[in-house]
This record gives C-alpha cells, structure tokens and sequence, in this order.
C-alpha cells in the first residue's frame, strides 16, 4: 500500500474510483433518469477517463490534482462536472508539492478544500439531496476518526461506511438543490444520484488505504 | 434506440459539423470546440451575446446564431451543460470590445459552469453579464430550491436582447432588457412521450397509452405530475391560465405567444393549439401581436408542446419585431 | 393514439384556424375552404401558383404561400387528395389574370382530383396549366405503372417556380422553369418508425426494435423494402448513391441538396446526415450551394428521414436564392 | 321491391352502400393499409353520408345520381373520390329524368358510364389491381344475364357473386396503378381496397333487388 496523500496514493484512489464508476455507470444513470435527467454516471465517466490520463503526467500531488480538476472542469459537463471539477482545482492547493513527505492531515486538509469549494458553487446544505450529504459528514467521520490516533487505513474504512449510509438516507429526502427539485415531492423514494457517486469515492479511499 | 447515428460518443461533435455546414450562411463552427459563432462577426464596439446548454434542443442554440440575435451559441453533450473552458471559447468569440451578455437557462449545471467560465473570462479582461431565464411556471419558485427551470421562452430573450445589442446598447442596457424579458415571460409544458438520450439508449420515463406528463422540463424529465391525456383544449387552457396567471396578465395587455413543440409532435397539432389560443386570448382581451409556431426549444424526439407569454411594452414588440438573421428565425427588415 | 387533438373529424379544419392565425404575416384562410391564400395578393398580371395535397405533411403546403412561392395552397384530409372543388378555390384565389400553374405530386388522388379542378377551372376562363412532381427514386419509373411519386423535392419547385412567378414570367415560362426542376430532382427516403393517421387511430405499420422501411413516401406507407438499422453514414450513403446515380450526377454539378426530417427524427440527428451529405459531396466533386436541412415535407410524427438533391444550372440556383417569404421559408432580399 | 332504375330503387342502393362501407369501414382502412395509405374505408364513409343526403332532396334518378356524384367529388377526396364522384356525375345522364318508366337497361346504361368515366379517369386496365378489375366484369356480367332474358334480380345476384369473386382474385396481383403501385411486389398477397367496395357495392345491386 501506498502512502496517503503520495502521487502514487492518489493514482490508486483516481484509478479505483474512475473503475466503480465505470462499472456503476448505468446504475448511476437509473439513479439519475429517475429525479434527474439520466447522465449523471455517464458525465462522470466521460470525465474519469480523462482525468486518470492527466493525473499519470504529473509529477506532484498538487499538479496532479490541479489537473484532474481541470479534465473534469473540462469533460464532465453539467452539475456534478462544475462541482467536482471546479472542486478539485481548489482542492489541489492542500496537496503536497513533493518537497515534504505526505501525511494524513494534507489528505484531510486537500478534501476540506474540496468540500469548501462544492459548498461555495452549489450553495446546497445538508439535507437538500445532493452530493453535499456525503461529503460533509463522511469527510467529518475521516477527520474525527484520525484525531483519535486511529490508522489512516481505519479511519477511512469508517469514512467509506459512513459515506455509504448517508447515500442511502437521501432516499427519503425532498431534493432543494439541483435538477431532482423541479420535482419537488416526487424525488422523495429514490437515492440521489450525486450522493452516490460520492459514496464511491470514499469506498476507494478506504480501499487503497 | 432507434436514432439516426453512428458512434453514441459522437453524436453531437458530428451534428455540429453536419449543421455549421448547412447553416454556413449564418454559423462558422470554431475549430476543436462545439461552439458556433456567426459566420460574420458584428461590427466592434457592440455588445456581445452568448447562449448555449446541453445539446438536444435545435433549433437551440445554434440555429440562433446570426444577425439580430446571438453571438455564439455553446453546445453541451446531450442535455448536459457545457463545460467552462467551452463556454469562455464562445464569450471570447462574441466579444468585440463592449463586453458580453450570457443568456443561461435556470439549471445548476448551466449556472455554474457560466459562473466558472464568466470568472475566466474576467481574469482575460472581458467584461461579462448573466442573465438567467426562469420562465417555467411548473416549477415552484421557491428562495430555497434552485428556483424554476429556464425554457421555451429563453428564445424571446436571445431575440430582443439580440436586437438591443445589434442596435449598439451598452452592456447594461442589453441585460437590463433581457431582465425586462425575464419579468414578463412564462412557458409550461406537457409530454406525450417521452424521449431517449443516445448515451443512455432507453427512454428517458415510460407512460402508458392514455398519460402524459404535466410540467416537463426540456431534458427529457418526467413534469411535476401524470395525469390522463384529455382534449387538446383542455390540455391548452390548463398551460394558458397557469402561464398567464402566474404573469397576472391583464385584459388589454399585448403579447407575443409560442407554440413550441417538444420534438415528435407535428405543426398539424401545434395548430390545433394555436387556434385555441386565439380563442381565449380572445376572449379575455389580449392582443397577439406575434405568434411563434413551430420547433424552437426541443427535448429530442419527446411528443408534447409547451406554452410561452411574452407581456410586451412598445419596446420589447419593437425589439422583438426588428430584422433577425439565423438559421432558425428570420425577420425581414 | 396519443394526439393533441380534440375531435378526429376536425383536424384539419381546426388546424388551418390556428395555422392561419399564426401565419397571418403570411395567409389567409378563404374562409369555409380549406385553402390558405396568400395575406396580400399578388400584383394583377402574374402568373399564380397552387399546390396542395393532403393535410399532414407540414409546414406543406399552407407555410409556402407568400412572396416568391405559392399563391394558394389547398389541405385535403389527412394524407387524402383534396376535392376538385377546394382546389378549384385556390386556383380562383391564385388567378390575377396571367393564368395559374398547379404543382401536383404524383399520386393517382392528386393527379385526378387537380385535373378535374383544371377543367373546371377552364371552364370559368381561368387559364391553368399543371405540372407532376416525381421525384421518388425508391419507386420504379414505369410506362405501365403510375410512375414515380411526388414528395420532398415539391418544395424546391414551389421556391423556383414561385420566384419564376414573382418575377414576372410568363404562364409558359413558368411551367417550363418548373418542368426543368422536375427533370433535375430526386429524393428518397427512410423511416424508423411510422405514423398514425388521427381518423384510423393505430399505426399505418409496425417495426421491429432493429428494423427500417427503405424507399417510403410521405402518407405513413410502408416503403418498398424492409431490413436492419444501420449506422447513419450508412443509411445516407445509400440514400445520396440511388439519389444521384439516378440524377446521373457528374462531378463539377453544382446542386441544392434538402436533408428532411419525416417529423420525429430531430435536428440533431439530421445534422450527422448532413455532415455525411457535404463529406460524400467534397469526395465526388460536387458543389453543395444551398442546404435545407429540417423539416420541409413531413409525414405527421413519423421517424425517419430524406434527401433530396436538386441540379442546378445559373437559372434555377438564382431562382432558388431569389427573396421569399413564407411561415415556412425566408430567403432576404 | 322498387322498380331497377328508379328513384326508390337507387335510393335503397345507395343506403345499402352506405350501410356497408359504415360496418365495413375499419375492414377498408385495413385493406388500404396494407397496400395505400390507411383511408379508403373511411375516404368513402365520410363522403356517402354526404351523398345520401344528396339523393335525398332529388326529384328524379337523373338529378339525383348527379348530386350523388357531385357529393362524392366533394367529400371523398384521394383516387376513390374522383373516381367515384366524377364517374357518377358522369354515369347520371343515361339514368330516367322522370318522363318515362325506369328499365333494366338503362340501369346497365348508367353503370356503364360509370364504368367508361372511370376507364377514361384512372387509365387503369384490368389485373392493375384496382376497382376496375370488379367493375368491368361485373358490369358485363349483369348485362350479359340480361340479354339471356333472366330476371334483373337474378343477374343482379350473379353480378355479385363475379364482384365478390372478382375482389378477391385481386390478392395476388401486383398493383400497376394508384397508390399500391410503388410497393411493387410487396403489393402482392393482399386483397385492393378499391376492389372490394366496389364488390360491396355490386352486393348491394343484388340485395335490393
Ligand atoms: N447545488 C448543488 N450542490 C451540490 N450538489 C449538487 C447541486 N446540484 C446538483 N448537485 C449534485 O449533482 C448531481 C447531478 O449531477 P449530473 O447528473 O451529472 O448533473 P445534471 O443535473 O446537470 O445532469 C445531483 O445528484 C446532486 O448530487
Ligand atoms: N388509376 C386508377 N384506376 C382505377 N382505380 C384506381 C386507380 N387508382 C387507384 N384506384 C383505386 O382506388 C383505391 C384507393 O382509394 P383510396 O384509398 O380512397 O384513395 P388513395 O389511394 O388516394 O388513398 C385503390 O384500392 C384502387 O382500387
Ligand atoms: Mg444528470
Ligand atoms: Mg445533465
Ligand atoms: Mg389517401
Ligand atoms: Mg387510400
């Protein structure tokens, strides 16, 4: 296993996270056709693609992920590509720029600013159905569990399951941000297609951890 | 899916080719991007005008690109939003000195990522304003969802805020006008059948013989409700009165109207809505001054047709009336 | 059937209210007929021109009434002939004293009905001539047979024969620029899906998920063969090759080209038809001066599509790019 | 029994006909749908409401199969309409102007300018698949039994049965005229539309007799 936070670490959280989209595309779809419009594994996957290319040419963490956020800036389109495009540039500044060696407090810093840049775009707060739902308490879960001396690789094993959860408790909510409010009472019974997504991302965190 | 196409992946990169082509008159596609940009550029010192969305709209976007009305137009994948870096390719395009107006559709993938790429194209020193159409009464508008869905009636504003900007406005002036339109202008729309999005490859939601959607968004969404298919008066007195109560629209009032189909359904029908229309406007004292029948802001092949009021002043009849040039509206002068 | 539409029986009349209302920078409708004629007559001494057909394939025939294409145009049922007396009516309405040419496409209905009106009309004074649109290559060309259909290339004799007209051409003259259109266009087209025609209530054929029909016309028939979708490169490969090679198109030929959607198939898609259309051009050397690409003869909300390419000589390219204004078609002066 | 020829008697000619195409309308769209374009049945149906009215107000056979046809050109519309409408408009100037008492002949005389207008009309010649293939031998058939000094009831019936017979020997031809024509052999195996109203309306010739 990689160090957390390393170039390497983070090619092994990209490659497995652009694997499960790839493989959960048309689930993610279905999630989406059902309150949204149906592209939201599709943008992601268009984006991954190009993102993991970029991320292989880089020579630093900070780069790298500067240009991940840029492929995807640049590919995915829609809700999900300004937010996590847009997201990622920002999230880059926290990454290390190969001069020190990485630790758990840079790949906590790095998602905060990710998680700051998702809140200052889409506005969303918990509990309005989106991505935010996950993100916010998972990357909590992460940051409480590393203060309390547990291993990077527990820590992020929680997070993953505390991510997974959250996903699935947006089913019930009444979305208030993004192309599911239009339907207003109709998005209630169906899982949110972003937070899903998301959901993913943290299992990969836990899995090459 | 039974669609016209080669590679799913390619269906909008070779649609724009095959229409800048056609539309060579009015459109030049800018080389490596999906933006389409007037064949002949307006003189400098005019404002610059930019639209654009996910693509499964056409006529929308590009078919607006020329003389009258807009700049540049942006194209998305299928109904997904265009990506920054696009988006500053077609501000950069339709800037010529007096800054640029985004006209942007009410989705948070629209908003943000004309946000992102108006921010880049400040840090280029162009100056950028955004309007956004929010026209769908079908949606509530509410200070704490994302508010209601710009439609049909985006296409009124690209054309009266792309004669004022032809006229020489300022930058100011032209977005005023555009809110002008923002504030007058609802739409709402029904689906009789739904459509599929070629990278998904299956219908988009299924209804059974006799439903249709009330409420439909233009990206293949179920509307706000399903209810049985009545009499097409019926269907068209319901749109009319939610539009035109929502705009409070008063006996007397002069208005342009558009009859939009939402893909499949033909002009046949569009005109048996269009007569009722007349019907009611009639009767409650609005004046037509224009009515537009036809294809204008699709969503794929869905069946179904939306309503749109435009409230109009002597400006916005004028602005609206004044000589356009583009693939898919033409005004004489 | 899902339609927007009230009664069955009143289609077509309640559609040509509503059209003509729309369109009445354009068209009026005489009224208890079913003719659209143009808002503002010609001037006395020119020749008028009549076309007409069943109803169903807008914006055919009533969005081609004004300057520079029809003076009258005459809706019969839903893809039914119209009657010799409603033709007789839009001759009437055409005729300003220099006799009224009838662009008729070749079905045996049309053909009979407009000839019985011609002798009507005759008998009246009225000096009319005709002339039989069949441009349908999927339809073998026979002595013994009716011979080849009349469908999408009608509309480029409308636009040349009209601007003959507007310019001021004799009767004969008139029929002659439009016989040479005749000679020079060929089309031929396709469908994914068929059509329901509003008084039969079910579609006019089923397919399956993978199949077309090949060589159809514009009444929601079947074509003349049936067999798997291929990739749209393909389809309009075939398409263009038994267009042209029955045109006997050499290289050099300066040609109109009309990409027409049969109704439900989008504009997007139409565009990658498009793109294959100017690529195969650029390979056999032929210039492309003008493309239509939408809909222009459709077959209510039938997928599917066809091409038409037209010859040109200097006349008949002029002609096509003489002003019109139509609901349908604007050319600028 | 009204008297062949006289105004009752096409008056329960034309009702019969007009009964017949109402019950068998869905049938007629259906034959036309499988070779035209779907509207033969109902092509005909909306015209001979119109025509029975017509007939109605007449005072002779003359005056009323003129108005008969001139309905039909009216409402009908496509190849049916104008072969129907003109061919009677045209057939009525051989039918009784009320001065003399109706006879076989003249009916065999009115129903063969009907036949001769269609000829001149549609250019159809028999085996092209068409209302003409029922008509021509029909018609001779009647007038044939005729002239063997059998009742007009009789022939009338015989005529029926060659109408009848006739329509279906249409299935495999491969139409050569009207609309079916451009499906070329995919035309063949199914019976014409045309055909088989006109069949119908033999049957009513012998039904009312
Ligand atoms: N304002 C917002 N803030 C945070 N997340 C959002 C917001 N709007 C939408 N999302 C997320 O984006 C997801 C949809 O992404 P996607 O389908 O790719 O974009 P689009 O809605 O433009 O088609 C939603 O499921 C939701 O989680
Ligand atoms: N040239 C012709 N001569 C005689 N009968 C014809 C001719 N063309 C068509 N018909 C008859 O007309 C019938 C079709 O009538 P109809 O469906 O009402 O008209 P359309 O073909 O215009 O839709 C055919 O089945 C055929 O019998
Ligand atoms: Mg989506
Ligand atoms: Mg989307
Ligand atoms: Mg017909
Ligand atoms: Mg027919």
């Amino acid at each position: 296993m990689s160090e957390p936070g390393s170039l390497a670490w983070w090619h092994d959280v990209w490659r497995c996270f652009a694997a499960s989209v790839r493989d959960q595309r048309t689930w993610l779809d279905d999630l989406d056709a059902a309150i949204g419009d149906g592209d939201h594994g599709t943008n992601l996957n268009r984006g991954l693609e190009r993102a993991l290319g970029a991320l292989e040419t880089s020579q630093t963490p900070r780069a790298g992920l500067r240009s991940v956020g840029m492929a995807l800036l640049g590919t995915v389109g829609g809700a999900s590509g300004a937010l996590w495009g847009f997201g990622w540039t920002k999230a880059s500044a926290a990454a290390g720029d190969g001069t020190g060696a990485p630790t758990p407090d840079e790949v906590v810093a790095t998602l905060s600013l990710f998680r700051d840049a998702v809140l200052e775009r889409g506005h969303a707060e918990l509990g309005d159905k989106t991505m935010v739902d996950v993100l916010v308490p998972a990357l909590a879960s992460l940051a409480a569990e590393l203060g309390t001396q547990r291993s990077f690789a527990e820590a992020a094993a929680t997070a993953a399951s505390v991510a997974s959860e959250r996903a699935e408790s947006t089913i019930p909510l009444v979305a208030r941000k993004g192309r599911a409010s239009y339907l207003g009472e109709r998005s209630a019974g169906h899982e949110d297609p972003g937070a899903a997504s998301m959901a993913l991302f943290f299992a990969c965190l836990g899995e090459v951890s | 899916m039974k669609k016209v196409i080669n590679e799913v992946d390619h269906v909008v990169d070779e649609s724009l080719d095959g229409l800048a082509a056609a539309f060579a008159p009015w459109v030049r596609r800018i080389e490596g991007t999906h933006v389409l940009a007037r064949a002949v550029a307006k003189p400098s010192g005019r404002v610059g005008l930019v639209s654009g969305g996910g693509s499964g709209h056409e006529p929308a976007h590009g078919g607006y690109v020329g003389e009258g009305m807009l700049d540049a137009a942006v194209a998305g994948e299928v109904f997904t939003s265009p990506t920054p870096d696009q988006i500053l390719e077609g501000i950069r395009a339709a800037d010529h000195g007096a800054g640029v107006l985004c006209v942007v559709k009410n989705y948070t993938g629209d908003v943000m990522n004309f946000d992102i790429a108006a921010e880049l194209a400040k840090e280029e020193g162009i100056e950028v304003r955004q309007v956004v159409v929010n026209d769908d009464v079908a949606v509530e508008d509410s200070l704490y969802t994302s508010g209601r869905r710009g439609i049909a009636g985006t296409v009124f504003v690209h054309k009266i805020a792309g004669a004022a900007a032809e006229r020489g406005d300022d930058l100011a002036t032209v977005a005023a006008v555009a809110e002008r339109v923002i504030a007058n202008v609802r739409s709402m729309g029904l689906a009789l059948a739904p459509c599929t999005v070629p990278a998904r490859g299956e219908p988009t939601f299924t209804l059974g013989e006799d439903e249709i959607e009330v409420g439909i968004g233009i990206h293949g969404e179920p509307g706000v409700r399903r209810e049985p298919l009545r009499r097409a008066d019926d269907l068209t007195d319901e749109l009319l009165d939610r539009v035109t109560s929502d705009l409070g629209l008063e006996s007397g009032a002069s208005i342009a109207v558009m009859v939009n189909s939402m893909g499949a359904t033909p002009l046949l029908e569009l005109g048996i809505v269009a007569r009722r229309v007349y019907q009611v406007a009639a009767e409650r004292g609005w004046h037509i001054r224009t009515a537009w029948v036809g294809e204008y802001m699709t969503s794929l092949e869905m069946a179904g047709y939306s309503i749109t009021v435009l409230r109009l002043d002597d400006e916005l009849a004028a602005l609206l009336e004044a000589p356009a040039s583009t693939a898919a509206v033409r005004v004489a002068r």
